[in-house]
């Protein structure tokens, strides 16, 4: 990988990370040079994609097919109501744009699919869930190891998050092979969310994106559970990749996978 | 013996909506079975959303004393006193 | 307390928080009642400001005395690039007002100090440290003491991060009755910060002054511990009130109180 | 016997940049001893970031176990085998 150079604008904008020991100039440029696609600008993405660009990462992909409501601004905190009816992906790259004259953001306005991602994916280093379903989060695992990208999986419901790293390998589905059960699903829709929990589980992703492009180590083969009520959090060491494990064996390919078989169902419109 | 259980991620709102619960043991069980032993004896409503079949639902994952039970035997671990097992269902939102 | 009614644009907005058990239309309308004084719309005082915004805090009170500059911007993502010279808590106040055009917004620009503060802190229920410097964190927790509103205490440098309540006893003197001597401090500046981590504090900031309104249990007594490189949290249990501290037997009035002659300094001028 | 410290807040630095460190001990200190003991054995450079005379300087808490000092008699406190000592030093960023 070419390394990018730094303008003095840059090293200036960037000061106060550069003067850490973990990071320095090297780090930055880094940083500069890595390509991070984030799928979805919403509860997660929106702290994920202001704390990644104001990082400096170079290019940033984002997908979104939704436009902003109303009642998405309790937490999607990068949009606002002087943008209601706009793609989330566009309305991101405003605020971002703002935030960050210096990065590239390249933006799709649409869900991700089988068939979108062959053009969009292997142009990125790491890819980032921030998404609300669990049909994208197969998905996406599954270009993960494909393209062998890491994948940094985050969620949150009501008072809690999630946070894991697929590296790709171990994958989605080596811990979960068969998908939660269609009359398990719970969403936000449903039973609600608090905004800045899915704050603090988008910011973490920043992080761990961060440390992944510097070298240092992650959340891989753990799992950090945060419940908010309590402000409890707790880490747990996961298992290795399966053996039988039909991704990560190289038996699927995600752009011909049929998704709504395996989650039993016909394609869901994504919620709000 | 009694072992400490922890729900999360939405199961709490099987138990009673207790994140914790410690569950005394007259002998020792296999974790298959104290799966059972919760769904027969603390479970309040709807057992679709814990078990399927003999086993848990999927999208459940255990974890024991901080550890993925696959690394511990899963199915098959003996469950010690004062074992911190938690049951936590993953979630999909964002 | 009278309580507030909401509007049906309102419920609109806010309603997948208002779907919580310990939420519902009742938590909201609290919400809507609550006052809360933000010092700071700095590192921490960006995520923190955003998610009470977008939670419905009926009034939300920002003081800062600082500009925006393009080197803050690595982390104060409230602000942009557009925003260049502007007094922080003016620039704060024009996205918070874009996210909810619904709350009101009382802006103070500049720094607290115990002259300035007689006529400011009595207003709000609820005040939350957002500062970078020690000063007016003894300051802050002072004046929590004087009017009896609990203190939502937040802090990071480097890769760490700290937060606690102080309800507002215990306070900060109970903890550390002799301030952190001149030659032991340090900041941003300095030593520098990733930005994401005051994100997750400042967040986190936002979570409990939320369950703090709600009538829930928050970090009174505990001392959160966040460490992002190795993505741990640890909570530690803190004593009780000082039969010794000063403040909280009733002899400190902060506005008169020589704070520079207390950490042994002329005034420091806040670090950016 | 052995105690398990940790430094955090910055105080690491003083200590070869460790946050964490196994010390063994020959005999039960009390945790003013121990101060004494770190500054001696294990603190690199400045120590007049650690220690203030005979004390921990101003802005340095000491967790024993998850818990406050002050609540396990503070200085008097005598370590056991095994415990986690937590030294931080309050941050006052933002
Ligand atoms: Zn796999
Ligand atoms: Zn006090």
């Amino acid at each position: 990988m070419v390394e990018a150079e730094l303008s003095p604008a840059e090293i200036e904008r960037y000061h106060r990370q550069i003067l850490l020991r973990e990071f320095g100039l090297e780090g930055q440029k880094k940083l500069k040079s890595a390509k991070v696609l984030v799928i979805g600008a919403g509860g997660l993405g929106s702290p994920l994609l202001l704390y990644l660009a104001g990082a400096g990462i170079g290019t940033i992909g984002i997908v979104d097919g939704d436009v902003v409501e109303t009642i998405n601004l309790h937490r999607q905190i990068i949009h606002s109501s002087n943008n209601l009816k706009i793609n989330k992906a566009e309305s991101a790259r405003r605020l971002l744009q703002e935030l960050n004259p210096e990065i590239k953001l390249e933006i799709y306005t649409q869900w991700l699919t089988g068939e979108s991602s062959a053009s969009i994916v292997p142009g990125y280093d790491i890819i980032v869930i921030a998404t609300d379903n669990v049909e994208s989060r197969y998905l996406i695992s599954d270009l993960g190891v494909y393209y062998k990208k890491p994948v940094i999986s985050g969620s949150a419901l009501r008072w809690e998050g999630q946070l894991t790293v697929f590296s790709p390998s171990p994958c989605i589905r080596c811990l979960f092979p068969q998908p939660t059960p269609r009359h398990a699903w719970s969403k936000a829709s449903d039973i609600g969310v608090l905004g800045p929990i899915p704050g603090v589980i988008g910011t973490l992703q920043a992080i761990e994106t961060i440390k992944l492009i510097l070298g240092l180590p992650v959340l891989s083969r753990k799992l950090l559970m945060y419940d908010g009520l309590s402000c409890q959090f707790k880490l747990f060491q996961l298992r290795d990749t399966s053996p039988t494990c039909p991704a990560c064996s190289g038996q699927i390919n995600p752009h011909t996978f049929n998704y709504a078989e395996f989650l039993g169902q016909i394609p869901a419109i994504p919620s709000i | 013996m009694s072992v400490h259980i922890a729900f999360s991620g939405g199961l709490e709102d099987l138990f009673n909506k207790q994140r914790n619960l410690t569950v005394p043991l007259e002998s020792q069980l296999t974790l298959k079975q104290l799966v059972f032993h919760l769904k027969d004896r603390y479970l309040q409503t709807r057992p679709e959303l814990f078990m399927s079949g003999d086993s848990l639902r999927p999208g459940i994952i255990v974890l024991v004393n901080d550890m993925d039970w696959e690394l511990c035997g899963k199915d098959d671990y003996v469950v010690q006193d004062r074992d911190a097992i938690s049951f936590i269902s993953t979630l999909h939102g964002g």
